[in-house]
């Protein structure tokens, strides 16, 4: 299998998401899935060969420092089959219409190549394009809900969105200018001499916050609650999980390759912080269950900042733990939240007519919550015992803070426990849906094989974060010996 | 597969059974069976036990080892859960399930509380010890949430101060961790004790804030009243009687072993004039008084035995930070004695409740006559916890006294024995307003307490007095403990303790006072005529004629004098700072929710972009 | 000290206890009838107050637990007279020190506690709940006492106490060496007597005599014998710790006599104190001194 | 007769008097005022002078039995603090409906009085708050101040007596001494003075 | 009428005479002597007569010397002092002290209206012979008689005492049914008290022919004797009939 597989990662389901509307008849609803588990097949073939050697394609054959390259290591592998499959959990399978149906699969189909495109772009202008791409198809899918409440939610998201892009665009030409290159192996090589100062590092500011919107940086987050809150549970679980995910990815791809630098990570930490202290505490006053998963997700997303923050391997690894973790809890919340949402009260009680979903709510809780045996307590460990291992100050007092916030959380998320096992006659809670009950199943039944397999997992996910910090093998394979314009 | 296995095996199977079939007619029967194997098992385990399975993770090695002090404890915890089984596998668990409550959670969540604290005692590790820990507290969240709608809202008041505790432990673990290298206990042993003054100060504040949460020690122990009341009838004794002590455990490993008595003399605040060492032994002082006196004025038993269970508490962390051979031995055998008599006790306020309904101290009274063996249940508990002779509560005690009189610490001496007596004024309250004074009319027709409630108290009760007539029998597993910790060893008899300054022999002074009683009663019986018993209206009223409607009691405001005196002092200081901290919470919650609600994002972006690039260029 | 010579003192230390406890409170009695210029009761007045009670043909009892909590008293008492060593016989005080005598002398009061309960009568409950609180006021200066003692003597063992003290005459006493902590002493078992300032729980006409209203015959007398041997005990544990213990009989009863004469002699003029005046009136003096007390010893 | 610096007042109550018709006044002393009018026009007597000259203190309402006429005689005993006169108010009310109306609005102790005067002579006042038993909770005979209540036949008839024929007394008594009256002079039949009373 | 001296005394506790039993002979000997020399007068203040005890017990006349003291609760006292007149109101209260006093116990009743009526003999609300409603030891006359005569009446008490005369109280529940009639006469067919006297009387067999009659047959219809609580050891677990209330 060599290495232009890669290209179908991406093209695949924009190829599937503009021909879905020509397929005749039942097969229609078909493509999607279809497409998703080619991606996931190629996914996991690519998982064993880049173990050892990552894989680099240089589109149509340029070389690499001109034309588009795409690079998979062991890391963005993973994430190509973490993006086919949970699409493929939160696959819209029906819709008000056939109409509406088509445009949602279809721009589902789109969210999914491009934050795969994400996962294994090699070049700095290429991730900003599929950063657009998931954008647009994460307002369409955002707006899908159809209800005012949302149509203003997401206007207010595009409002941001786009400034925001317009950011990055500012950053990547200034990079450009400065190196004259947008291949970032080429850039890794050029930074140290050309990007390692204010303005290589406002540069990279400007990219961090326009990345940062679907990663819900602290800064440029005010739209993710509203969002979250009224788009269709899916959406948000999508949404949520999935994307913010890649986004950060593309952002640490930056850290770790071209912007190595203190002032660089004092900046992730403290926006990290800042979105942790903003998610735990705002989650707190929160009567309305969606609404509450969004601010503790971007709590979770802000304490996956703060440890990509961590220089090294074992910064990487803690947030990877982290990242993953997120990515297996929120989406499965969110299903269940899809009959669960509005305020607590309605729940009450609502664990005597759906004990499965109560049981199933419970187990996720406990997992964000860190208590041992389930793999929330390892991504914690990870990431405190990362956040130890630096010198005393802000290191120290964000460890202090996430201390702290879990207390915070743990208050919230367990109101929601006590309001779904209390006892109310008067309210009679909606019971669950069957594809939510399926699909957080699934997730619960990853959780719980990660859970029981954690000892076996710790080498695999130390060897990613060891490959991925290694930004001169990532140079070494991407270009060819002598460039020009460097000095040998 | 070792014996240790074997241990956590049966108990994780006695949980499952406990989850699938608890209210099975028959599963009381099972779980009694096993428990008692599983002491059988662990007393005669050679000591020190590994535990088969262990895993390695990100390089440290996870593992379960049994010592002298975890089996100490290990023993109390399952011979309290053996009689919380009995207890509710009877007549109260019927009218449990009957009441339309969950038998089934509540055997599961009792067994799984004895799982969880088995593999916390057992750790060999910081790690496992923390698994344990977290596993600890909320297996005993779920057991506090059984009772319905009150302790619902008790253990929902539980769950900050649980995580709270949980992750400054985890936050000890990971400093500790980063400073030693190392998380193996008996590595951390050597290398802790070398660290700075002030890494030892901040460990101590981490692992003690976690530990002191879980034991409710004073500023921290409004949420173990509510929450020890309020659970159903057996779980309310295992968890008063050991749930606790999880928390001495912690004090156990971390001030005797990690941090080692001498290094934490050294910690001192004001230069050498108060050391962290006193002030443990301050704060476990103040926790004997202050909650005994709050449990004087409390006017449900349930909450009056609960203050009581945080009161004793002070005793033992006491008794281990003084550190030498009597005292630390008082402090371990007084986790032993206080898990019998409160046992006792609390199952036998539930007796009187499943009889009469209530556990209210004013609606009750008399009941002497008609449950007598509750009664004689009580009556020995309340010896036992007021700490007087004949019952074990008095040894332990003795012991805490005599080593503050060795060590010269008169304040300390004065506050213990200010706790006694509180003690024994609350508890007087407690068995006359229950059993003696006036009967009333309803409660003329109630029976006793059933066998199946009666066999468990009666055992406790018989426990407590036999090692308080023999407190050798304790005491060999006490000094097993304080080997395994590293203190000194107290050289007993079986009677007590022999020294020339100052012994004690409990068979000489129990047969001296039964004697006395003997002598007592040839004299009243043998030299006295013979005496009619009268009717309860028979009574002296300065000439009134008493009729059944007029209430003949006193049982309200019981120490009216004392109260006058030391009323004001009630201000409820520590009830307002838990609401201060509340409140505070709720303003940061409501400001960073107004971040969120912000009416133009674009103008903010514009001011983060600005602050941003400003910060990246002049830093 | 073999087994029968041991049974004999445990039998033989209780009766003299009785015996010199009926004198004390003949005593008491004589001192107040001459404080009010009266005659005052003939020599063997409180023998036949206790033969005629146990004589009464008719008695009332509320119960069981009645009936056990005067056993109990009296029992009790006889206990804690054989911890107390004497001129001559020292019963099982080197197997039990001060603290566990502190703790065996409060079984008799708890036991009448609950005999009072079951007579379900409201005036006997005010008076334990009054008594138990002025047992909380006196305990504590008393504890804080034994801690002095025990401290300066080095030992907890009455026997090694007496020793101690008698090695060198009046100057080794522990008045002489304590005074303060004497001085202390005195006043917490002035009020440990439950004489006149300090008897709000035996108010006669307010409570109708508290622990005692529904006493009568026997049960009375069981409480007038737990009175001799509650006057003996007091001041023999005074004079052990303080005086130098007993040397040999005449020394042992002037000195026994003469404390108790002091607070009797104070007692009959005053009024009586409110239960919580009796709080802050030996919370504030007694164990002031007794805490200065305890820090002179100490260093 | 010094004129009193009083002596206006009192005789602006004599002038106050006149408006109560069928009323006569007496001057027992000069603070002692006595004044005979009918039951109907007391409450008003009682409203004026407790209005107009300051008697706010009712001292006792005390009954007299005419069982000869058939009537009971109340008197009302007022007393003014700034006039300083004691007035006694007497009425006359026919004994056997026996029933009269209670003054407790004008004065919170005539409750007392008249509940005292129910049960010792069995006239009810109307409007009175208690008109249960007072002091006689053992007693369920007649209103014993009856005058035709014979006490002591009463007595004679529920009691018996000590037949005490003490020695010491028979020889004083022997001597024809004692100073105690002989028992064959009993009291008994002597007619009592307030028969023959016209 | 009955006359004050043929009060029938049956004490057939007259030590038999002979040297048959000469220890029980010496031990009643004993009794009698502590209880004649230990009095425990009760503090209770019936009429006018009370004003002449406190001089008798305080410094001039000291009663404490003859060996009695004031007892505030009839449990504990020996002697009932009726002083003065016994309005009816005082005699319920009277009767309810004198059965609730332990037994051997004297009644002296002080002043002479306690002996026919004194001067308040004519007055309805007044009971004029103690004797008839309770047993009585010793009168002291005098329209309240001086400490003195009190002494002389307490001393001549303690001389039937020393001398086992005085058993009057045994007088009480042998005539029970007597005093019974002429309480019902005074207070009505429904009075009774507290004290069960013929369940006591029954328990230390001290049962009389005049004990049971028509007065406490009457006393047995309206008044369910109070039963002392028995220490039941009621065990759930014995087979209960099914409508047992749980």
């Amino acid at each position: 299998m060599n290495h232009s597989v890669l290209a179908l990662v991406p093209a695949l389901p924009l190829l599937a998401s503009f021909l879905l509307p020509l397929v005749p008849g039942a097969a229609r609803r078909l493509v999607g899935p279809l497409t998703l588990l080619a991606v996931a097949f190629i996914g996991l073939n690519l998982w064993p060969l880049v173990q050892t050697e990552p894989m680099v394609l240089a589109v149509g054959d340029f070389a690499p420092p001109l034309g588009i390259t795409f690079y998979a290591d062991s890391v963005s592998a993973l994430f190509v089959i973490a993006v086919a499959l949970v699409t493929l959990v939160l696959w819209p399978w029906s819709g008000s219409d056939a109409g509406n149906l088509d445009r949602k699969q279809s721009l589902t189909l789109i969210l999914a190549g491009a934050c795969g495109g994400l996962a294994v772009s090699g070049d700095l202008f290429n991730v900003y394009v599929f950063y657009e791409l998931a954008a647009v198809a994460s307002f369409g899918l955002a707006a899908g809900a159809r209800t005012a409440a949302a149509q203003i939610a997401t206007f207010r998201y595009v409002v941001i969105g786009s400034l925001c892009s317009l950011l990055a665009l500012l950053g990547i030409t200034l990079i450009y200018v400065q190196t004259g290159t947008v291949n970032l192996a080429h850039l890794a090589q050029l930074a140290p001499l050309k990007l390692h100062n204010p303005l290589g590092l406002a540069a990279f500011f400007m990219i961090l916050l326009g990345l940062g919107v679907k990663a819900e940086l602290f800064l440029v987050n005010t739209w993710a609650p509203d969002v979250y809150a009224t788009a269709e549970a899916r959406v948000s679980g999508l949404l949520a999980g999935l994307v913010s995910k890649l986004a950060l990815l593309a952002v640490v791809r930056l850290l770790v390759l071209i912007f190595p630098l203190p002032e660089a990570r004092d900046a992730l930490l403290l926006l990290g912080m800042l979105g942790i202290l903003s998610g735990e505490f705002a989650a707190f006053r929160a009567r309305d269950v969606k609404r509450m998963l969004a601010w503790s997700s971007i709590a979770q997303l802000g304490a996956a900042f703060v440890a990509f923050a961590i220089p090294g391997p074992a910064g990487l690894a803690a947030g990877l733990a982290v990242a993953l973790h997120h990515l297996l809890v929120k989406p499965a919340l969110f299903l269940l939240a899809d009959r669960w949402g509005g305020s607590l009260a309605q729940i009450t009680g609502a664990a005597r007519n759906s004990p499965v979903s109560a049981g199933l709510f419970v187990l996720f809780i406990l997992s964000m919550l860190g208590v041992p045996p389930l793999p929330g307590f390892w991504a914690k460990y990870l990431l405190l015992s990362g956040l130890a291992a630096q010198p005393e100050g802000l290191w120290w007092l964000a460890g202090a803070i996430i201390l702290l916030t879990t207390v915070v959380e743990a208050v919230y998320l367990f109101r929601v426990i006590g309001a779904l096992y209390g006892r109310d006659h008067t309210v009679t809670p909606k019971t669950q849906s069957a594809t939510a009950v399926i699909g957080s199943g699934v997730f619960a039944a990853v959780l719980l094989a990660v859970a029981f397999s954690a000892p076996l997992l710790a080498l695999p996910l130390n060897r990613m974060a060891v490959q991925m910090a290694d930004s001169a093998a990532y140079i070494a394979r991407v270009l060819p010996p002598v460039l020009p314009g460097v000095a040998p | 597969m070792t014996s240790l296995d074997l241990l956590l095996i049966l108990s994780g199977l006695t949980t499952l059974a406990g989850f699938a079939f608890g209210n099975h007619r028959a599963y009381p029967w099972l779980a009694g069976i096993v428990l008692t194997a599983q002491i059988v098992i662990l007393a005669s385990m050679p000591l020190p036990m590994a535990a088969g399975f262990g895993f390695e993770m990100f390089g440290h090695p996870v593992g379960w080892q049994m010592d002298g002090f975890g089996r100490f404890f290990a023993l109390i915890t399952l011979g309290a859960a053996l009689a919380s089984v009995a207890y509710t596998g009877g007549e109260w668990g019927e009218r449990y399930a009957a009441g339309g409550k969950n038998l089934r959670w509540l055997h599961g969540a009792l067994a799984g509380n004895v799982l969880a604290m088995l593999l916390l005692l057992a750790s060999g590790d910081l790690i496992a010890f923390f698994i344990g820990w977290e596993l600890t507290s909320w297996a005993g969240f779920l057991l506090m949430a059984q009772g319905g709608e009150r302790a619902l809202r008790a253990a929902m008041r539980y769950v900050p101060y649980a995580m709270a505790g949980a992750m400054a432990v985890l936050g000890g673990l990971v400093l500790s961790l980063t400073w030693t290298g190392t998380l193996d206990l008996s590595q951390l042993v050597m290398l802790v004790p070398g660290l700075a003054n002030w890494k030892l100060a901040l460990l101590l504040a981490l692992f003690g804030t976690g530990f002191a949460i879980k034991m409710g020690l004073l500023p921290v122990h409004l949420w173990q009243t509510p929450a020890y009341a309020e659970a159903p009838g057996a779980a309310t004794a295992f968890l008063g009687a050991i749930s606790s002590r999880m928390g001495l455990f912690g004090f156990g490993l971390l001030l005797v072993k990690l941090i080692t008595l001498t290094r934490l003399a050294d910690l001192s605040f004001i230069d050498g004039l108060f050391s962290a060492r006193d002030l443990i032994e301050w704060v476990a002082a103040l926790t004997i008084v202050l909650p005994t006196f709050t449990a004087l004025k409390q006017n449900d038993a349930r909450y009056l035995l609960a203050w009581h269970g945080i009161g004793q508490s002070g005793y033992m962390l006491l008794g281990l930070v003084i550190g030498d051979a009597t005292g630390s031995a008082g402090g371990l055998l007084h986790v032993f004695n206080h898990a019998t008599y409160q046992a006792a006790l609390v199952l036998s306020v539930f007796a009187v409740m499943h009889r009469t309904g209530t556990a209210d101290l004013n609606s009750m009274g008399g009941l002497v006559t008609r449950m007598p063996l509750t009664f004689l249940v009580m009556l020995l508990g309340i010896i036992g916890l007021a700490g007087l002779p004949p019952m074990n509560g008095f040894v332990s005690k003795w012991l805490i006294y005599r080593s503050l009189m060795i060590e010269g610490r008169p304040l300390l001496f004065l506050m213990t024995v200010l706790g006694t007596l509180g003690t024994i004024l609350s508890v007087y309250k407690l068995i006359h307003n229950t059993f003696l004074g006036q009967l009333r009319a309803e409660h003329e027709q109630i029976r006793e307490a059933p066998w199946s409630m009666l066999v468990p108290m009666l055992a406790l009760v018989a426990l407590a007095f036999v090692t308080g007539v023999a407190p050798g029998l304790a005491l060999n597993y006490v000094n097993e403990a304080q080997a395994a910790l590293g203190l000194p060893v107290m050289a007993h008899t079986l009677g007590g303790v022999e020294s020339p300054r100052g012994s004690l022999d409990m068979l000489w002074i129990v047969g001296v006072l039964f004697a006395g009683f003997g002598i007592g009663a040839l004299l009243f019986y043998g030299a006295g005529g013979r005496s009619k018993r009268i009717h309860q209206l028979d009574n002296y009223a300065g000439g009134h004629f008493l009729s059944a409607d007029v209430r003949y009691q006193y049982s309200d405001h019981f120490y009216a004098g004392l109260m006058h005196r030391i009323g004001p002092l009630y201000r409820g200081s520590f009830t307002q700072m838990e609401a201060a901290l509340a409140s505070a919470n709720d303003l940061l919650a409501s400001l960073m929710q107004a971040w969120y609600r912000q009416a133009v994002p674009a103008l903010t972006l514009l001011i983060a972009t600005v602050l941003g690039l400003a910060w990246m260029i002049w830093r | 000290m073999n087994m029968i010579e041991l049974l004999t003192e445990l039998a033989v230390m209780p009766l003299i206890a009785f015996t010199i406890g009926l004198f004390m409170v003949l005593m008491m009695r004589k001192i107040a009838a001459k404080i009010q210029r009266r005659v005052g009761p003939p020599l063997l007045q409180p023998l036949y107050d206790i033969v005629k009670l146990y004589a009464k043909k008719t008695q009332n009892s509320h119960g069981l637990v009645h009936d056990i909590g005067i056993i109990m008293a009296v029992g009790g008492y006889i206990a804690a007279e054989t911890m107390l060593p004497v001129p001559g016989m020292n019963g099982i005080a080197a197997k039990s020190g001060l603290l566990a005598l502190a703790y065996v002398i409060m079984i008799p009061s708890l036991g009448l506690a609950l005999g009072v309960g079951q007579c379900a009568n409201p005036n006997g409950s005010i008076g334990i709940a009054r008594a138990l609180t002025a047992m909380l006021a006196y305990d504590v200066p008393f504890v804080i006492i034994i801690f002095g003692a025990s401290w300066f003597y080095g030992s907890n063992n009455l026997i090694d106490i007496v020793a101690h003290q008698q090695a060198g005459g009046i100057a080794t006493w522990g008045a002489a060496k304590m005074p303060v902590l004497a001085i202390a002493a005195l006043f917490s078992m002035y009020a440990m007597l439950g004489k006149q300032p300090f008897e709000i729980y035996v108010a006669p006409a307010e409570i109708a005599t508290g622990p005692m209203v529904e006493m009568g015959g026997k049960y009375l007398g069981g409480l007038f014998v737990m009175q001799c041997f509650q006057l003996f005990t007091a001041s023999a544990i005074y004079v052990t710790m303080f005086l130098g213990g007993g040397e040999n009989w005449p020394f042992f009863l002037v000195k026994l006599f003469a404390i108790i004469a002091i607070p009797m002699s104070m007692a009959f003029v005053f009024p009586r104190y409110r239960t919580e005046d009796v709080l802050a009136v030996v919370w504030r003096w007694p164990v002031l001194l007794g805490l200065a007390g305890v820090w002179l010893v100490m260093h | 007769m010094k004129l009193s610096p009083t002596s206006n007042l009192s005789a602006s109550l004599e002038f106050l008097l006149q408006e109560i018709s069928g009323l006569r006044s007496q001057w027992k002393s000069p603070r002692r005022l006595r004044v005979d009018l009918q039951a109907e026009t007391l409450p008003a007597l009682i409203e004026l002078l407790k209005g107009r000259a300051g008697f706010v203190h009712l001292s006792a309402i005390s009954c007299v039995d005419w069982p000869a006429q058939n009537e009971f005689e109340l008197v009302y005993h007022l007393w003014s603090y700034e006039v300083k006169v004691l007035v006694m108010a007497h009425i006359r009310i026919p004994r056997d409906p026996g029933i009269y109306l209670s003054i407790y609005d004008l004065y919170r102790p005539a409750a007392f009085f008249e509940r005292d005067i129910h049960e010792m002579f069995g006239l009810f006042f109307e409007g009175s708050p208690d008109m249960g038993k007072f002091i006689l909770t053992e007693w369920d005979g007649p209103p014993p101040m009856r005058k035709e209540f014979d006490g002591e036949a009463w007595v004679m008839n529920q009691f018996d007596w000590q037949d005490y024929q003490p020695g010491w007394l028979k020889d004083i008594e022997a001597k024809g001494g004692g100073i105690t009256t002989r028992p064959e002079d009993v009291r008994r039949d002597k007619p009592k003075p307030w028969d023959e009373q016209s | 009428m009955s006359t004050l001296k043929n009060i029938p005394v049956v004490s057939h506790e007259k030590p038999s005479g002979g040297t048959g039993n000469l220890l029980a002979n010496v031990f009643d000997e004993l009794m009698a002597f502590c209880r004649s020399r230990s009095l425990f007068m009760l503090h209770y203040c019936t009429g006018c007569g009370a004003i002449e005890l406190p001089p008798a017990m305080t410094s001039r006349f000291d009663m404490e010397r003859l060996g009695i003291q004031p007892m505030v609760t009839p449990r504990q006292a020996d002697i009932l002092l009726v002083t003065g007149y016994v309005s009816t109101k005082t005699l319920k209260r009277i009767i309810l002290t004198y059965e609730q006093m332990n037994s051997p116990k004297y009644v002296i009743g002080i002043c002479s209206c306690t002996v026919n009526g004194g001067m308040y003999w004519q007055s309805y609300a007044t009971a004029k012979k103690l004797n008839d409603y309770l047993p009585v030891d010793m009168y002291i006359a005098g329209c309240m008689p001086r400490p003195e005569a009190v002494i002389h009446g307490l001393r001549e008490l303690m001389e039937n005492i020393k001398k086992g005369e005085s058993d009057n109280w045994r007088d009480y529940y042998r005539r029970y049914d007597h005093y019974l009639g002429n309480q019902q006469r005074l207070f009505g067919e429904n009075w009774q008290t507290p004290t069960d006297i013929i369940g006591e009387a029954r328990h230390y067999d001290l049962m009389g022919p005049e004990t049971l009659g028509p007065h406490t047959a009457l006393l047995e219809q309206h008044q369910t004797p109070l039963k002392p609580f028995e220490m039941t050891l009621g065990l759930a677990d014995l087979p209960v009939r099914k409508d047992e209330p749980r």
